[in-house]
């Protein structure tokens, strides 16, 4: 009885964590530029304006390229369908989502690696110039995040000895006192910044350009039209939301449910948007003040941020 | 002793296959030589499977065959891992050499050394002595070589590739060779049982010489930095199912040798031997994928990217070995693990890809990204083949490289608390190294999927390719099968992989992983549920898929022309190339790349500000090729050139050296007394 | 039998003098060379288990090293008379010989078989050299034979420096002579058993004198640096049959000679220094030959060359000397008969048809004449060393052993020099071989032609891979050199 | 004979030998070297017979008999029917001029006692003291081999070379077993007509004896 | 509320509408606050903002551009230029006014147009 409850249990919260994500991915994008636009003076469109967009991006014509193939119309729902996966297994509301098995931070960043190389495909499926060009920067920039990304997992998950999300979460609310180590404070800054290069954010990458040449992200999708736009930006936002909703869980994850009961949920729920909405906002505040960098001092960042990774390593090894 | 004449059968039936290539008539000789090669692998693969079922190795002896040490068979766990690991590529490469025949294999050379080539593969993991080993091992080389020239009249390219294969592989063979008989010099006896009793109690010094031989050695035919330059050079020249099973099955042999001589005859090493490993792994990956990244050439890149997944199984043996050193067994199965995991899913995705490649060079003619292009829309199931295998070498799950670099990353992340200041150094600096190199290694196949198979036709023969004959297909569809299998189902071939990572640590009495449908690290925090994390990613898609539908109001979208910002023709030419896709990645990379680019500007007579033409050419060759082996050419050459004074051709020169030497022996006679 | 053995090519040879050349008078040529090899397998069968015979009142004596020896001649004997019949014939259609010349060189080639059978039964070491010497005078005819300048040149080196050399290794026979005189000499003085007998009584300091000058000496025939220098313009110049016996045997005829010396020495001597002197000789030989092949652009000078590589590892695996590592160099020396007689007798094709033996100027071969190509490419990987071909059990077996007394650098040190050889032989093989066709179709190489070659290719990838009939053989020769 | 005699003859045409060699090293005109050969085996059958009356040796005799036969008379006239075709034909230029050639069969003599101590001391008879001249004498005829131009030189070294260790042979055991002798004999007999034969096809076909044009084959 | 998603195309204009139209999406006037934006493809957009009077070249570019903004789609022609070629009426490079390439659903006079007459035709398409 009680792992069939369990069970329900756990499909429960992943639902209301995909749920979560899914309605918050959108709403986080408009609070984000809300603020953006309040900051630099103007009124901005509403908060819930993306949800908007979206809905009448759903009712438009779908097109295809005559050039482009299946892979076209696969990658947004590949896109989408990897998140929603991955925030279905990701400790975002409780430590038990369903597939605890496979939250790993390493399964996490593959599956939306498998989203971001699709999509990084279907740029070069029409045959554009501009497709293929987005692809290639989004691609390069993709590798040279990787080596901080998982050099930040690995500084992440030796105090748990373990790289599986669950567990490293429960390990920081069973060891408060390790919230504020040298080493986590150093990888979770490496992590911020890999955070905003994938996600396509300032200062790597403009999400608002017009300017083709300066795309990375944009210039892939410039093909999609209406539904399949609707998804990939749906993916986008809700990729954005996930990933600031690990960070923030690795950061500070009070609050988050350690069981699937009902209060529990409701009040990881809770706490879970309040600090999203909190890193949101502070992202959107940092980025009025950024420009974008140029492509090729990107690797810069990254390489900064992997040193920031690595130095969280190794002041681990030094605590020790 | 059933399974032994199974072993005698695989081999003899081997050699009826190039026997029946041979002296067949062209109509048959391809299909009987595949046959009989099937039958082969079928034997032994029967064989390997009953030793690691019983675990008992099956022993051969026989004294009538090669003079003075005659032949030692012993088909141990390990070895009978890696003859399925063989057998799995050289099914479907032969296969579909059927279908591919035509172009080289169907020569009586060639269909009589194909067959050799493939049991001498299936043989190598047997041997149970130095000179069975050298000899297998050499027997493979001259088959290989053969293979790679058999386009030899035609192409400048596979004649340089060929010398260069056959030197490098030669001199790599010396030094193993060299290896092998410090080895069986103070055992006292030729076979590596005898080898593996007394090479635990050699001098260290003499130990470590051994090991760092055999290390070049098998690491040249592995493909390792800087040993790899064979590599694309003679990959993308060979006919493709030689390519295949070189780069799936031959490359793997070279780490077998590795474990081998590190692991089965010397027992293990001081951490330093496992540092070497660990770099040399790390250097091959991240050179290997840079330039996959940056190639133009399709089978150029998958040769790259060998070297790149070979560096990453050297990873795996080196954390192996270094966690075997500081003691920590059940790590080190478990990184010994996942080197043979990534091994076999590399032999896997690559021989896939390597097949598919060798189809569109039949389709097409070409194997230049730059004049491919949209070919998903001619060859549909080639192409989703590819992309598939494309999927799994960039260790997307749910597919089977994603499994190998999961168990990789487990053990390294284990492996960075055990406390060991080698380990503390070498781990995270690995995890980067495999981070990149997997970064890198998306790259590389978004480009060789997205410029290969996508957009518009870059060439005349790229627009008029038909899908290949459908045995080709299949064999492609055989690999990419095992691809999908190994990466939902990986525990299917944990049983073989456990028993052979024992058979090469031995002293380890727990289990490494549970088997069942979920990954789970025994004593250690790490598990993986691929069935259900592939199920739940299908329910996803297909969720999301009925949902666009039934939101939209349009279920098929409508097929428009591409949106060319407006302009009135959209060509081929107006896509992004192969070179300027891998441009930001050389960019970034070109301290390590080195390109070399040429722009050329030719302005008309009138003026010099209205140009008449721009050429511009960048390539990117192998720098260790540039500045290694080039000056040792040159130096050699030029020594060639000195000693050439030697020979005069003065007989009053030739007399001198003689009373030269004369008087020197005098002297040294009328010295000694 | 034993004497059987001599006297067969002796009445061949008297034949063809007194009858004018024609084709089936050549062909006797093969019948008697195979004859030999049917004597000497008989041979073998007697001695291999018991005791030697002995003829002649004790001149000829027969065990199973020289056994073993006859095959080997016998072998590339019948190879070399087989091809040597298209020779002559060629030579003659071409108008660049007369029938005379034609029955001289029949002659020639059968005295010269039959001195390279007197040097491997002579019991004395005294009959052992002017056998050796004789050759000499016999092949100098026989490298002159197409009376060309270069010929005469390569002739004129050729016994210029081997006179000498052999000159040399007959005053260590003479010293050999000296230091058992003092210990006080049987019935047959210079005889091999019971100088063997008597070894550890010789005077030390005689005999590492004698050594020496035999290891020169004899050296030269079996063109070990530093008196290799005659070995590839002979070779190159020779009629490819004569180049063929020459490389094949008489350079192993030679080193026959030496490893008989070598028991002697190692009895008086201990094994240090004729170890050393061998591996020194050996490896100046393989350096040598490593050097002077990397830039070389004549494929026969290419296989003399070889051919000096070849000896020096032979060197190394005499300097060895334990059963294994004579056992392997006695299985070298056939293998790199059949191999080297094989390649020098395809040259001598590839000479025919071609008109140059310039590697540059004969490309594509494997393409334009593909059996031909073929042959000398197997050919090639045979004396490299690959197997299945038995150069390869025979150099492993030989390192192995270098390895077992701790000459493992000296070991090393060859296979670096291997290595290089490798790598010019594969470029220079490259541009022999392949390439592109042209134009014209493929050339067929007639079957006659290419049977005896195949064969010889065959028959050492056959003992490469069993050499069964052969290792009893084998073991009991090397027993012989290294008890 | 008496032991003073014996001693002081065999020192003597020993002596002659080495002598003989020194001189084919300083004179120029090729038909005085062929004679000065002649002389040479004159001395060696002489050392040869010598012996084989002291010892009484009647086999050793018959040797030094063909010795006289062979190397004074039947070699020198062969040789010297080639010299003939070509009177003019002298060593004008040798690789090393005739000083430094005296200065090295100096040192090479030198070389040779010191080679030979032990071949000395195990025959410490009359004769085995000379064994160092034999060796001597073929080193000399060696280091004329390496530095004389012309064919005829060439041939005449080889004799030499051939003469010294026929010496060492004579000194040192009282001549090889008559087989090997006769065995001997007949090859290097053989091998000065084969030379003689190439010689003179060398001269009817490059006009010259000159051995610096053989330079074609080489590497 | 509404969702406009603008594809902004010069058809030949002389930069003056161009001009009031970034002022319209500047901070002073604001547009994006009623939902509507400007994008960089014509496949995210639900109208073609036009100016200018459509030149020979830019006819086909028009022409493409609208059709490749997916269904339901509107035409915006803003300035006089654009809805009957003002000024440029009559010239040897104009084509026609944008009515004449492709068919216009709004039309916004003015030469320039003041951009509070934008906003107000762009409310009127949004209804907000």
């Amino acid at each position: 009885m009680s792992t069939i409850s369990h069970v329900i249990g756990t499909g429960i919260s992943s639902a209301v964590q995909v749920a979560v994500v899914a309605v918050g991915g959108p709403v986080l994008v408009g609070v984000m530029r809300k603020v953006r636009c309040r900051l630099e003076g103007r009124v901005g469109p509403p908060v819930l304006q993306p949800l908007v967009d979206i809905r009448k991006l759903f009712r438009k014509q779908r097109f295809r390229p005559d050039q482009a193939t299946w892979i076209f119309t696969l990658a947004p729902v590949m896109l989408v369908a990897t998140v929603v996966v991955a925030a279905a297994i990701t400790p975002l509301v409780t430590t038990h989502p369903a597939l605890r098995a496979s939250s790993d931070l390493f399964v996490l960043v593959y599956l939306l690696l498998v989203g971001s190389t699709l999509l990084a495909l279907a740029g070069l499926d029409a045959g554009t110039a501009f497709g293929g060009m987005g692809s290639s920067r989004a691609v390069t920039i993709g590798a040279l995040a990787e080596p901080a990304l998982l050099v930040t997992i690995l500084a992440l998950s030796t105090t748990a000895h373990s790289s599986n999300l669950p567990a490293i979460v429960s390990a920081i609310l069973a060891h408060p006192e390790s919230v504020a180590t040298p080493q986590r404070l150093f990888a979770l800054g490496a992590l911020l910044i890999v955070i905003v290069a994938e996600s396509g954010r300032l200062p790597v990458d403009n999400p608002a350009t017009h300017l083709e040449l300066t795309m990375v992200h944009e210039a892939m999708i410039l093909e999609y039209a209406g539904p399949d736009l609707a998804l990939v930006t749906v993916g986008e936002a809700m990729r954005l939301t996930l990933l600031l909703g690990i960070f923030v869980n690795l950061v500070a994850p009070w609050g988050v449910a350690t069981s699937t009961s009902v209060s529990g949920v409701v009040v990881g729920l809770a706490s879970v948007v309040a600090k999203v909405a909190v890193v949101g906002v502070f992202l959107a505040v940092f980025e009025v003040f950024i420009a974008k960098v140029r492509l090729f001092r990107v690797p810069e960042l990254l390489a900064g941020a992997f040193v920031l990774a690595l130095l969280g390593v190794v002041s681990g090894l030094v605590a020790k | 002793m059933t399974a032994g004449v199974l072993v005698v059968a695989g081999a003899l039936l081997g050699l009826g296959g190039a026997i029946a290539g041979a002296l067949l008539p062209k109509g048959w000789r391809v299909r009987a030589a595949t046959a009989l090669i099937w039958a082969a692998c079928g034997c032994e693969a029967a064989a390997a499977i009953h030793v690691l079922a019983i675990d008992r190795p099956i022993v051969l002896r026989s004294t009538e065959l090669l003079p003075f040490t005659g032949v030692t068979l012993v088909l141990n766990s390990l070895g009978a891992f890696f003859v399925l690991l063989v057998v799995m590529v050289a099914v479907p490469a032969t296969l579909y050499g059927i279908g591919y025949a035509s172009h080289g294999l169907d020569t009586r050379t060639a269909a009589c050394v194909f067959p050799l080539f493939v049991t001498t593969l299936l043989l190598v993991p047997t041997a149970g002595s130095v000179a069975t080993f050298m000899a297998l091992w050499e027997l493979m080389a001259l088959t290989s070589l053969l293979l790679v020239l058999v386009d030899h009249s035609a192409s400048e390219a596979s004649r340089s590739a060929g010398t260069w294969y056959a030197v490098l592989t030669h001199v790599g063979a010396a030094t193993i060779l060299v290896a092998f008989l410090i080895l069986a010099a103070h055992s006292g006896g030729q076979t590596f049982a005898a080898i593996a009793v007394h090479a635990r109690h050699l001098a260290s010094g003499v130990r470590a010489l051994v090991f760092m031989l055999a290390l070049v050695g098998f690491g040249s035919k592995a493909g390792a930095v800087p040993f790899h330059v064979w590599l694309p050079k003679a990959h993308p020249e060979a006919p493709s199912p030689v390519s295949a099973l070189m780069s799936g099955a031959m490359v793997a042999l070279g780490v077998y040798g590795i474990v081998l001589v590190g692991d089965d005859l010397l027992g293990g090493g001081p951490v330093w031997w496992w540092l070497v490993v660990l770099v040399l792994g790390g250097a091959s990956a991240l050179f290997g994928s840079l330039h996959a990244a940056s190639s133009t050439d399709l089978k150029r890149l998958l040769a790259y990217s060998t070297t790149d997944n070979i560096g990453l199984v050297l990873l795996a043996v080196g954390a192996a070995g270094l966690y075997d050193a500081t003691r920590h067994p059940l790590l080190a199965a478990l990184s010994l693990v996942s080197a043979l995991v990534l091994l076999f899913n590399h032999a896997a995705f690559k021989g896939a890809l390597f097949l598919s490649a060798g189809s569109v060079q039949v389709a097409t003619g070409s194997r230049d990204l730059d004049r491919l292009g949209g070919l998903l829309r001619r060859m549909p199931q080639t192409g989703a083949l590819f992309l598939v295998a494309a999927a799994a070498i960039s260790a997307l799950p749910p597919l089977n490289g994603f499994i190998g670099e999961w168990l990789l990353f487990q053990s390294l992340l284990h492996g960075a608390v055990i406390g060991s200041t080698a380990a503390d150094i070498a781990i995270p600096l690995a995890v980067a190294a495999l981070a990149l190199t997997a970064g890198l290694t998306v790259v590389a196949f978004v480009k060789a999927v997205g410029i290969g198979f996508l957009g518009r036709p870059r060439s005349e023969s790229a627009d008029e390719a038909t899908e290949v004959p459908r045995t080709m297909r299949l064999a492609v569809g055989l690999l990419v099968a095992v691809c999908v299998v190994l990466g939902v189902a990986p525990t299917l071939i944990f049983p073989a992989v456990e028993r052979a990572v024992k058979t090469a640590l031995p002293g380890l009495g727990t289990r490494i992983l549970a088997h069942g449908v979920d990954l789970q690290v025994v004593g250690l925090r790490g598990m993986l549920a691929p069935a259900a994390l592939a199920g739940s990613l299908a329910g996803a898609v297909v969720g999301i898929m009925v949902l666009r539908r039934a939101l939209s109001r349009q279920p098929t979208p409508r097929v428009v022309e591409a949106w060319g910002c407006g302009r009135q023709l959209q060509t081929a030419r107006m896509q992004y190339t192969a070179t300027s896709f891998a441009e930001p990645v050389q960019r970034v990379f070109d301290d390590v790349l080195r390109p070399v680019q040429d722009l050329d500007v030719t302005h008309v007579a009138e003026s010099r500000y209205v140009i008449e033409s721009v050429t511009f050419a960048n390539t990117v060759d192998d720098a260790i090729e540039r500045s290694l082996y080039t000056p040792v050419i040159r130096a050699v050459r030029r020594w060639g050139q000195v000693a050439r004074r030697l020979q005069p051709g003065s007989v009053h020169r030739y007399l001198a050296y003689g009373l030269g030497a004369l008087v020197i022996l005098l002297v040294a006679v009328a010295v000694m007394g | 039998m034993v004497i059987a053995v001599l006297l067969l090519p002796l009445a061949g040879g008297l034949v063809s003098g007194v009858v004018p050349w024609r084709r089936g008078i050549g062909w006797l040529g093969t019948v008697i060379a195979s004859g030999v090899l049917v004597t000497g397998v008989v041979l073998a069968v007697d001695v291999v288990h018991g005791k030697p015979m002995s003829a002649l009142g004790g001149v000829l004596r027969a065990d199973a090293l020289s056994a073993f020896m006859v095959i080997v001649i016998g072998v590339i004997a019948t190879l070399a008379t087989w091809q040597g019949v298209r020779y002559l014939g060629a030579e003659i259609a071409a108008d660049r010989c007369t029938r005379r010349h034609a029955a001289l060189y029949s002659v020639l080639v059968q005295a010269f078989v039959a001195t390279m059978l007197l040097a491997v039964l002579a019991a004395n070491l005294g009959v052992l050299w002017v056998a050796i010497e004789a050759t000499t005078v016999v092949t100098t005819f026989l490298v002159g034979h197409r009376r060309t300048r270069s010929s005469l040149e390569a002739s004129w080196k050729y016994i210029v420096i081997c006179s000498v050399g052999i000159a040399m290794a007959f005053l260590g026979t003479v010293l050999v002579y000296l230091a058992s005189l003092h210990v006080g000499h049987g019935p047959h003085p210079l005889d091999w058993t019971s100088l063997v007998a008597q070894s550890h009584q010789l005077n030390p300091g005689v005999m590492r004198l004698a050594f020496a000058l035999i290891v020169i000496g004899y050296g030269t025939k079996v063109g070990l640096v530093p008196m290799h220098s005659w070995l590839p313009d002979a070779h190159s110049q020779a009629p490819a049959p004569v180049s063929a016996l020459m490389s094949g045997v008489l350079l192993t005829v030679a080193f026959y000679a030496i490893l008989r010396f070598k028991v002697i020495a190692d009895g008086a001597l201990g094994p240090t220094f004729p170890r050393a002197l061998l591996v020194i000789v050996g490896l100046l030989s393989l350096l040598v030959a490593a050097s002077l092949l990397l830039t070389q652009r004549d494929y026969k000078r290419m296989l003399a060359y070889h051919s000096v590589e070849h000896m020096g590892l032979i060197a190394l695996g005499a300097a060895a000397g334990s059963p294994l590592a004579i056992a392997a160099v006695l299985l070298h020396i056939l293998g790199h008969g059949l191999a080297k007689g094989v390649l020098f007798l395809a040259s001598g094709e590839i000479l025919l048809t071609e008109g140059t033996s310039e590697i540059e100027r004969v490309p594509a071969l494997l393409s334009r004449r593909p059996v031909l190509g073929g042959i000398f490419g197997f050919g090639l990987f045979a004396l490299l060393g690959f197997p299945p071909f038995s150069l390869f059990v025979s150099e492993l077996n030989m390192l192995r052993a270098e390895f077992q007394v701790g000459l493992g650098w000296a070991a090393a040190v060859s296979l670096v020099c291997m290595a290089v050889i490798f790598a010019a032989v594969m470029s220079h093989g490259r541009h022999l071989l392949l390439g592109p066709r042209g134009t014209d179709a493929p050339a067929m190489t007639p079957a006659l032609v290419a049977v005896p070659l195949i064969g010889g290719l065959v028959g050492c990838a056959f003992i490469g891979v069993s050499a069964w009939p052969l290792e009893s053989l084998l073991h009991a020769a090397a027993r012989i050199v290294a008890p | 004979m008496s032991a003073s005699t014996y001693t002081n003859v065999l020192g003597l045409a020993a002596a002659a030998v080495l002598l003989c060699a020194v001189v084919t090293l300083w004179r120029r005109s090729l038909g005085a070297i062929v004679r000065t050969l002649a002389v040479q085996g004159a001395a060696l059958a002489c050392v040869a017979t010598v012996i084989g009356l002291h010892e009484h040796d009647v086999g050793l005799i018959v040797v030094g008999l063909l010795v006289l036969g062979a190397k004074a008379v039947v070699v020198p006239l062969l040789i010297g029917r080639v010299v003939r075709h070509d009177p003019n034909s002298r060593e004008t230029d040798p690789l090393v001029n005739v000083p430094a050639s005296l200065v090295a069969a100096g040192a090479l003599t030198f070389l040779a006692f010191a080679a030979t101590r032990s071949v000395t001391s195990l025959v410490p008879t009359t004769a085995g003291r000379l064994i160092p001249i034999g060796l001597a004498a073929m080193l000399v005829g060696f280091f004329a081999l390496v530095t004389r131009r012309k064919a005829v030189s060439q041939i005449v070294g080889i004799l030499l070379v051939d003469n010294g260790v026929a010496l060492v042979a004579f000194l040192a055991t009282a001549g090889v077993p008559l087989l090997v002798e006769l065995g001997a004999s007949l090859d290097v007999l053989l091998a000065v007509i084969v030379l003689r034969v190439l010689a003179i096809q060398m001269r009817s076909r490059l006009g010259s004896f000159d051995l610096d044009q053989l330079t074609e084959l080489h590497d | 509320m509404g969702s406009l998603q603008l594809r902004h195309v010069d058809a030949g204009s002389c930069n003056g509408c161009e001009i009031e139209i970034a002022s319209v999406f500047g901070p002073v006037y604001d547009a994006e606050r009623f939902g509507t934006r400007l994008v960089a493809s014509p496949r995210h957009a639900d109208g073609v903002l036009v100016t200018g009077p459509v030149t020979r070249n830019m006819a086909v570019p028009l022409k493409k551009t609208v059709e490749a903004t997916p269904q339901p789609r509107v035409v915006i022609a803003v300035g006089d230029c654009a809805h009957d070629c003002g000024v440029f009426r009559g010239g040897y490079g104009v084509v026609g006014s944008v009515n004449d390439v492709v068919p216009v659903d709004v039309s916004i006079p003015g030469c320039p147009p003041h951009p509070t007459a934008i906003i107000e035709a762009l409310r009127g398409i949004t209804r907000r």
